[in-house]
């Protein structure tokens, strides 16, 4: 038991992260902290990955003469690109806020249903 | 050059978009879309006869061998998905210009092919690949192109629904991603044939178990599966009516390839729907889904709306096919994926060309349709019996497998299930057909819509009848197909 | 020209006819004479495709194939002929007649309505000579959905909810009830040819095979068995001729063949012997045919009592087709003709006195027959045949009908027949007598005669063949004896 | 204990009302994760993590916050509680995952066996670029980055078509006022501005050997002209880059990458083989690399200014109104 948790807390503490995230995202009525919640939401699952590739008493995979573990280049690079596209999202989700915000002058969910409802 | 046809497929559109950008004049973009996505349906064709002739193709990116590199697979499933969508793409394309004219204001126009011609290769990246990460990457290529087009609707309620799409199909997103991430972490290779192999390893693990929930819950957002389908009436009912026909016809179908990609090749049949009781799980909500939306289209005084929930019913009649996990409900998903985007396709587009007329799609716009519209009438008459499912539609067609698969089962409810379903088509197709028949037009005399809407509409309700009567390509290639992932047949 | 091209063109000509009719819109006249040479070459097509099948020519087409072991395929036996046979011959009078009711009535659209009608004609004829069960159904649904606008023709909100119960019904039992069986056989036999002995036998258990029986009985709407008879008094909003060819002939007639069909080629008589429960079929039948006479009998509309009338006669057919025996099977193919002629007479007729003199209640009718002798006395040949009563058609059939029930010591056929021959007489012999021997109530505003010649011509016509059956019907007869025992 | 802190952070933005503070806490939540990459030797990911999440993203929701409001209000979301149960269900299903996951820094784990190891054995020989962080993204999934290209592409796109003002709408709003008058600040941004392009270069160039590439590049070249815009006014900042100059750029960014593609195949060899570009494989793959970072780095930095405009011009015109 001692040994699981030792050796997995890493990816529950992970877990506990997306979890904040992810309960943002659905509990919370501010469109932009919506956005936020998302943003932590995909980072935990980076941190996730990231993870998955350290390998123990590795080094960055930059090659080096006399070094001979190295972490998992692969997760890195799939990451390079996932923080790549959560960047994209969040730019267009803020470009839409800014337009809801515009149009219905208001970021709150609870208002935009009402507002939505009376036209 | 016959052998980087996957690619090509792929990277036609994919490379165009930034030239459209830089084309400027949107006429010319136009022009330059259209003949771009021909372009790629001709190579999907060929594809699709390639695979026919030769079996699986597989096309080494970067000339690195999987799994090291990624690879683009073709087989007939996905052959056969990118035909649908290339074909779905083009035809919508040719209508584009003139209600895009009207709809979207004229600065915008160029992004608009732009930010098309993403969307269309970001969802034929999906399908092509062999490589669960690049499923990813591609998936969020069409995704936020669906977002911004979407939210270029005239409606302010386009925004709030594009956003709450870019929220769900983020989530549903990041769940893939989450699932890709724990099926590496147990197999260490991202090359889905690989997967399949190695898979069968570790597929006691509660990992491989977790990957398999975060998978089917995340592609059942995208394809919105009851009750994960919130986004969809909104998003398709404020978007500009081409991108309604264009997401409506193409989007949801990849999602469900997709599931089917990683359902049966590589979680694999057994494993699936033997181990775990996904049977008892999808159809269900399928069946609540189909039920649940086809009532509430009836009284929806939108019709765009109410296609749309039509959309969510016709989803669940694919999901039910898929959860009998025989390879006849398979087959009969198979066929509805591409009969149900004929009939979208041109319903929508039909609408299209009503709201390009009338300035809207309510049910008011409709009244005296028959007489002020009357092409455009016929060809929303002739797609809604296709979606009721009459004999020589395909709609029909699908309709029929799906019945006889649920008998090979012996499962009458849900034949019984489906049959309803038909019934209430009738019931909100009537309502419209009624309307456009017996109204009185608020201007009479004819006004047609211009045969540039038109044509690509006929075009895809002669579809509707054509593969409803000659049945030997969807029927042969979705029977292959469904064979081939049960674990039989050769994959031709 | 031979038989087979004699077959496709029976199929082709009427669809031809229809677009030929909906492009000469502007020119009512030519209009007319193409609705007119359609129906008349169609007529000689199927007198060809009969020659052709009694001389023993081989006769089937197949146009496509659409799945694996189906396609949408044609070919004939007597039934088919015979259907074929009433449909496109009535065709020629209806026609004569329906130019004379639409313009005497002043109706509008009347391009749709033609155009319509020969498009109805043409899915009658692809039910008439399908090869398969999947063929005549989509042909089926083809006759249900061009039927609509003839039904709703007026577009007033009665015609409007009229036709939303008429496609509501026959919609909804098609999908509900007969395109599950039809998928069931498909999935027990991987066939749907209609073949000699029926097909199931060896596949179904009873109990199994009870179910499927209902399926089709419900599912098969057009033939008006009860419950799912309310779309036929619903349907009687359409203008006459519509009625009298479509509702009296055409769609009902579509059904009850269908139900022979199905009985004989997919079950096959001595299948259906064996199944427990074929005889709850027969009860139904009988219960139809009593209770729509009796609700005849309160109808003070003509229209709609001739509607109800027609249910229960119908039923005669189904009856008689689920009693299951030789003789009844015969009688059951000879009552579609029967009640064809001498129901499409009692409607012109209707429609004539409608035309002539606004009117279309029963209780208006007293002293009628003065003004109007020759329709009222074509009326009156009509309802006797409905009765049963020599020399008329209807005499015939049910003649043979209860011959059926003796073969069979059914008692429960022959006390029906019984009874619901004195509900005939009751409620037709009344109105024959008050037009003819009454005194009018009142004098007309406009003094009238009869119905534009044309009208009158057809229903002349076709009580004249209600007479004719009577004495030479022996060619129909041994036509269709082949449906038991094969060729006579 | 960056784990400990990370929970905090998480937990402290769940609570905290004043969106200002939550987008800075965001801030402070990308640089801790960033300091967790470094630990995790991921250094790539963790510069670019710090780059996007403490500098751009906090920026867009910055100027965001200026056009929507500071506060939230109190109400919380209608599915408050099924959105509760639902984050419960998702992290029990996470919790079961674990369970047989590898221990964490295995060597013997799956995901360090099968493909990985190949890249590190003989990424040298086959590409001859000592980070193989590099010659994995830019070659062996050379085409996942040609998407994320696109990904970037699109949102650009996506941004513009949303914000943008048409062209007659623009010429009626007049300029805005700028911190020009701040000399301080402009001698500073003199010096600061030149020496971040000079580094956008280096870190360009140098990504085949250390840390770095296109992406980062491109950011890095990005913030410098956006601190330009911001010291010296969006209007002096469009007349140095033209905005329809950067679409231009954003587009052929991506068709530059995409053309390397299509001439490795006019070579007859796959899309994206390098090998096709030069006699030797090393070189091929040399130029190929290079080329395509250039790609991802001039998308990458037209896009970024793009949005930052687009926002901003925005902000300007509410602040106008």
């Amino acid at each position: 038991m001692i040994e699981q948790l030792l050796s997995h807390y890493n990816y529950w503490v992970v877990i506990i992260l997306m979890m904040v995230g992810f309960y943002i995202v659905v509990a919370q009525g501010n469109l932009v902290k919506k956005v936020v919640g998302l943003n932590i939401f995909q980072t935990s699952v980076f941190i996730f990955y990231i993870s998955v590739g350290k390998v123990e008493g590795g080094t960055a995979p930059i090659l080096v003469e006399g070094v001979d573990v190295y972490s998992n280049p692969l997760p890195h690079v799939l990451i390079l690109t996932a923080i790549v596209v959560g960047i994209a999202t969040t730019a267009l989700a803020l470009a839409l806020v800014i337009r809801i915000k515009e149009a219905y002058g208001s970021v709150e969910e609870s208002e935009l249903q009402i507002r939505d409802q009376q036209c | 050059m016959l052998a980087h046809l996957p690619i090509l497929q792929v990277i036609l559109p994919f490379l165009a978009a930034p030239i459209c950008l830089i084309l400027r004049k949107p006429k010319l973009a136009w022009l330059f879309a259209l003949i771009v996505s021909a372009a790629a349906l001709a190579v999907s064709g060929l594809l699709l006869q390639q695979v026919y002739a030769g079996g699986v193709i597989s096309y080494e990116l970067g000339g690195w061998a999987p799994p090291w590199g990624i690879e683009y697979r073709i087989d007939l499933l996905n052959a056969y998905v990118l035909l649908v969508v290339s074909s779905l793409a083009t035809i919508v394309l040719l209508g584009a210009h003139t209600s895009v004219q009207k709809e979207i204001e004229a600065h915008k126009q160029t992004w608009f092919y732009s930010l098309y011609l993403l969307c269309f290769a970001g969802l034929l990246g999906i399908v092509a690949t062999g490589d669960a990460f690049n499923v990813f990457v591609f998936l969020e290529i069409s995704s936020l192109s669906t977002y911004a087009l979407i939210a270029l609707g005239r409606d302010r309620r386009a925004l709030w629904a594009a956003y709450q799409y870019l929220i769900m199909g983020t989530i549903g997103a990041t769940f893939i991603l989450i699932g890709i991430g724990f099926l590496y972490m147990m197999t260490g290779t991202l090359n889905m044939n690989d997967l399949a192999m190695r898979i069968d390893a570790v597929e006691s693990t509660t990992t491989v178990l977790a990957a398999f929930g975060f998978i089917v819950v995340g592609t059942s957002l995208k394809l919105a599966l009851f009750p994960l389908h919130l986004w969809l009436p909104n998003a398709y009912t404020y978007a500009p009516s081409m991108v309604t026909a264009f997401i409506a016809a193409t989007a949801t179908k990849v999602a469900v390839y997709v599931l089917i990609r990683f359902l049966f090749t590589i979680f694999g049949e057994s494993y699936s729907f033997g181990r775990h009781p996904l049977a008892e799980i999808l159809i269900p909500l399928a069946i609540i889904g189909l039920l649940s939306a086809s009532t509430v289209s009836i009284s929806q005084p939108l019709i765009k709306r109410m296609l749309a929930y039509s959309s969510v019913a016709q989803i669940g009649y694919i999901v039910l096919g898929i959860g009998m996990g025989s390879a006849l409900g398979l087959t009969a998903s198979l066929l509805h994926v591409f009969n149900h985007a004929m009939m979208k396709g041109g319903l929508f587009l039909a609408l299209a060309a009503v709201t390009y007329r009338m300035g809207g799609s309510e049910i008011g716009h409709m009244r005296g349709l028959a007489r002020t519209m009357p092409l455009t009438f016929w060809a929303f008459v002739l797609g809604g019996l296709s979606l009721i499912g009459v004999p020589l539609t395909v709609g029909f067609v699908s309709k029929w497998y799906l019945i006889l698969a649920a008998i090979e089962l012996g499962w009458w409810p849900i034949v019984i299930v489906v049959l309803v379903g038909s019934l209430l088509a009738v019931l909100y197709v009537g309502r419209v057909v009624e309307t456009g028949w017996f109204g009185e037009p608020e201007k009479p005399g004819r006004n047609e819509a211009p045969p540039s809407l038109l044509i690509p509409l006929w075009i895809l309700i002669a579809a509707n009848f054509y593969f409803g009567i000659d049945t030997r390509l969807t029927i042969g290639v979705a029977e292959n197909a469904a064979a081939w992932l049960m674990g039989g047949g050769s994959g031709l | 020209m031979s038989a087979n091209l004699a077959l496709i063109l029976a199929l082709i000509v009427p669809l031809v006819g229809t677009v030929v009719i909906a492009l000469l819109g502007r020119w009512p006249n030519i209009r007319e004479a193409a609705t007119m040479i359609t129906a008349i070459s169609l007529f000689a097509c199927v007198i060809r495709v009969l020659i052709g099948y009694t001389s023993g020519e081989a006769i089937g087409i197949e146009v496509v194939t659409l799945y694996e072991g189906l396609s949408i395929s044609f070919n004939t036996e007597p039934l088919s002929i015979l259907f074929a046979m009433i449909a496109s011959g009535l065709w020629i009078v209806t026609s004569v007649y329906a130019v004379g009711y639409m313009r005497g009535a002043g109706e509008k659209n009347q391009t749709r309505f033609f155009t319509c009608f020969a498009l109805s004609i043409f899915a009658a004829m692809g039910v008439a000579f399908s090869a398969n069960l999947l063929t005549l159904f989509i042909f089926y649904e083809v006759l249900t959905l061009a039927t609509f606008p003839l039904v709703t023709h007026k577009g007033d909100d009665k015609a409007k909810a009229g036709g939303r119960t008429y496609l509501g019904i026959l919609m909804s039992t098609s999908i509900l009830f007969l395109l599950p069986a039809i998928i069931w056989v498909y999935a027990l036999t991987g066939t749907l040819d209609f073949a000699q002995g029926g097909i199931l036998a060896g596949t179904i258990g009873p109990a199994a095979s009870t179910v499927l029986l209902a399926l089709f009985l419900f599912g098969v709407a057009k033939a008006a068995v009860m419950p799912v008879h309310s779309w036929l008094p619903a349907a009687m909003v359409a203008p006459t001729p519509v009625s009298a060819l479509l509702h009296a002939v055409a769609v009902v007639k579509a059904g009850v063949f269908t139900l022979i069909k199905v009985v004989i080629y997919i079950f096959g008589t001595e299948f259906l012997i064996d199944v427990p429960l074929e005889s709850i079929a027969v009860y139904i039948a009988g219960f139809t045919i009593v209770a729509a006479s009796s609700i005849a009998l309160m109808q003070t509309n003509i229209k709609r009592l001739l509607a109800y009338s027609t249910i229960s006669q119908l039923s005669y057919i189904v009856m008689a087709t689920m009693a299951l025996a030789p003789f009844s099977e015969v009688g059951a193919a000879m009552h579609i003709a029967a009640h064809a002629f001498g129901k499409i007479t009692l409607f012109f007729a209707a429609g004539a006195i409608y035309v002539a003199a606004k009117k279309t209640e029963v209780g208006q009718l007293n002293g009628i027959g003065r003004r109007m002798p020759i329709t009222m006395a074509a009326f009156a040949i009509g309802a006797l045949s409905m009765i049963g009563v020599p020399p008329t058609a209807g005499f015939v059939s049910k003649w043979f009908i209860i011959a059926g029930a003796y073969q069979l010591e059914n008692y429960f056929v022959l006390a029906v027949m019984v009874v619901v021959t004195a509900l005939n007489a009751a409620y037709f012999l009344p109105i024959i007598f008050n037009a003819f021997f009454k005194p009018e109530d009142q004098a007309p505003a406009k003094p009238h005669g009869e119905a534009p010649w044309t009208m009158v011509a057809a229903l002349a016509t076709t009580a004249a063949l209600t007479l004719l059956f009577f004495l030479f019907n022996e060619p129909v007869l041994e036509l269709e004896y082949s449906i038991v025992g094969g060729k006579s | 204990m960056l784990l400990f802190l990370l929970i905090v952070t998480a937990f402290a933005i769940a609570y905290t009302k004043d969106l200002f503070a939550v987008v800075m806490l965001a801030g402070i939540y990308g640089l801790l994760s960033a300091s967790f990459f470094v630990a995790l030797d991921a250094v790539d990911v963790a510069f670019t993590e710090a780059a996007v999440g403490a500098g751009i993203s906090p920026l867009l929701m910055l100027a965001t916050l200026g056009l929507t409001g500071r506060f939230q209000t109190q109400t919380k979301s209608r599915f408050y509680l099924l959105g509760f149960a639902l984050v419960v269900l998702v992290g029990a299903l996470l919790m079961i995952g674990t369970a047989d996951m590898p221990a964490f820094g295995s060597v013997d784990a799956p995901a360090q066996q099968h493909v990985a190891p190949r890249y590190i054995e003989k990424s040298y020989e086959e590409i001859a670029i000592p980070n193989v962080v590099t010659s994995v993204l830019a070659s062996y999934r050379g085409f996942d980055t040609l998407g994320e290209v696109a990904v970037i592409f699109t949102a650009g796109l996506g941004v513009l078509s949303l914000l943008s003002i048409s062209r007659k709408e623009e010429e009626k709003e007049g300029g805005v006022a700028s911190m020009y008058e701040h000399t301080i600040l402009r001698i500073v941004s003199k010096i600061l501005i030149p020496a971040m392009l000079i580094f956008a270069l280096y870190v360009q160039f140098h990504g085949e050997y250390g840390p770095g590439g296109g992406f980062q590049a491109g950011v890095i070249f990005a913030a410098a002209i956006i601190l330009y815009s911001i010291l010296f006014g969006l209007d002096v900042a469009k007349r140095v880059v033209n905005e329809s100059v950067l679409q231009i750029l954003a587009a052929l960014g991506l068709l530059l990458y995409g053309s390397v593609g299509v001439v490795t195949m006019l070579s007859g060899k796959n899309f994206l083989d390098y090998n096709a570009l030069a006699e030797d494989p090393g070189t091929g793959q040399h130029i190929g690399i290079i080329v395509i970072e250039l790609g991802v780095g001039i998308t990458v930095a037209a896009v970024m200014i793009l949005i930052f405009f687009a926002f901003s011009r925005r902000m300007d015109r509410e602040g106008g109104a």
